[in-house]
């Protein structure tokens, strides 16, 4: 299945766009996900950051479902 | 309070200027149940880095996402304290050192409630809203990714 | 912080426009060591008495002693809070239904020392200072004296 | 020896002036003072109200000094 997402602040920097269509198994967790971007990003992965899928923060064994929006979130920094 | 409140525009681009937030408390002195208010101002200071003086903040957000999550601590801190008023607005882009970029104001019959509510709310919008910020150092333009405590 | 602070007017006559508001917040823009801005605004609520609504509430005080409880309650807040500023108003006269009598207003680098320092002057300021107050009533100007709880 | 006393609020209404000058005896206490008072102004007595001396609230114990300032103070209603 294809997987939309989202990049910001300096993931956005690291993938060198705000967001980008991948291709993943389907029931593929968000673990699995970030496995796969660490892969093709290597400096993400000593990134802190958080992963919402369809505007919902997920955790490590959140299930992507067909047509979610996933964004990648770096810490937050508002106020 | 069980009803429902509306989503509101949060996001301002640049400053808020403090003729916003004048106008702002103007509107509730015809809503005389109000005895208190609790207003909370962010301010960009210029914070001395390795690389030199902060020289402002620019603000990014995942703005569907965070205008959402704004919305859900609106109705939270509606059901948890007892307020008669709340507005949150919040700056996006660039903000200058010494301008405000946040803009909290709670109004309730009496002042704990205000209190109270102003710092809830206000710890809500630091750990939970996805709202991103470069800090802008010296006059190259350099720049940090500011994270919140 | 060890440094004296001079006393300063508290007390304005009848109530506290949203326009002084801002332009007290204006003149904190060019502190850029200010991180958070704490205010609160106490405003006059139409309570319903069983002689009718009140219409306002005419301040009267012990003004020398006042001014000075108020600078001790400054010396007191700067010393138990990091604060940058802090800036107390307090109306005296009549001030109508609606209209603010109380703006408190502190800065500080970071929001919780604001927010701590905001709820304590307050509830200093309500327990400490001898102030008065007539609650107006009704189109005929009775009145019952106001008691803070 | 004179004492000058302050009034305010309610308690200037039972006394019907903002001051008065009455006589006392030397160290006398806030509590002596209440006394003389209630018996010239039986209302005060049913009401609430903390006594400064010289600006400082006394308690019943305090001393009243030579020339001092007492004031009458109702309950605060700032804010």
């Amino acid at each position: 299945m294809t997987i939309n997402i989202l990049y910001f602040g300096m993931l956005a920097e690291i993938s060198q766009q705000a967001k980008e269509s991948l291709s993943g198994k389907e029931n593929m967790t968000v673990r699995d996900l970030k496995q796969q971007l660490c892969e093709k990003y290597p400096e993400m992965c000593e990134r802190k950051f958080k992963v919402a899928v369809n505007q919902q923060i997920g955790d490590d064994t959140t299930i992507i479902p067909l047509s979610a929006e996933i964004a990648l979130l770096p810490p937050f920094a508002g106020g | 309070m069980d009803k429902l409140h509306k989503p509101r525009k949060v996001f301002v681009s640049g400053a808020i200027s403090p003729q916003f937030v004048a106008d702002s408390i103007a509107k509730h002195q015809s809503k005389v149940d109000i005895g208190a208010h609790a207003i909370f101002l962010g301010q960009i200071r210029a914070d001395e880095k390795t690389e030199g003086f902060v020289t402002g903040i620019e603000y990014s957000a995942y703005e569907e996402m965070a205008e959402q999550t704004f919305h859900e601590i609106r109705e939270d801190a509606f059901s948890k304290f007892d307020l008669i008023c709340m507005h949150i607005y919040h700056s996006i882009g660039v903000v200058p050192t010494g301008e405000i970029s946040l803009f909290v104001f709670v109004s309730s019959a009496h002042r704990r409630t205000a209190f109270e509510a102003s710092e809830y709310i206000v710890e809500q919008i630091k750990t939970k809203v996805p709202i991103f910020g470069k800090e802008l150092i010296g006059p190259a333009g350099e720049y940090i990714w500011k994270e919140n405590k």
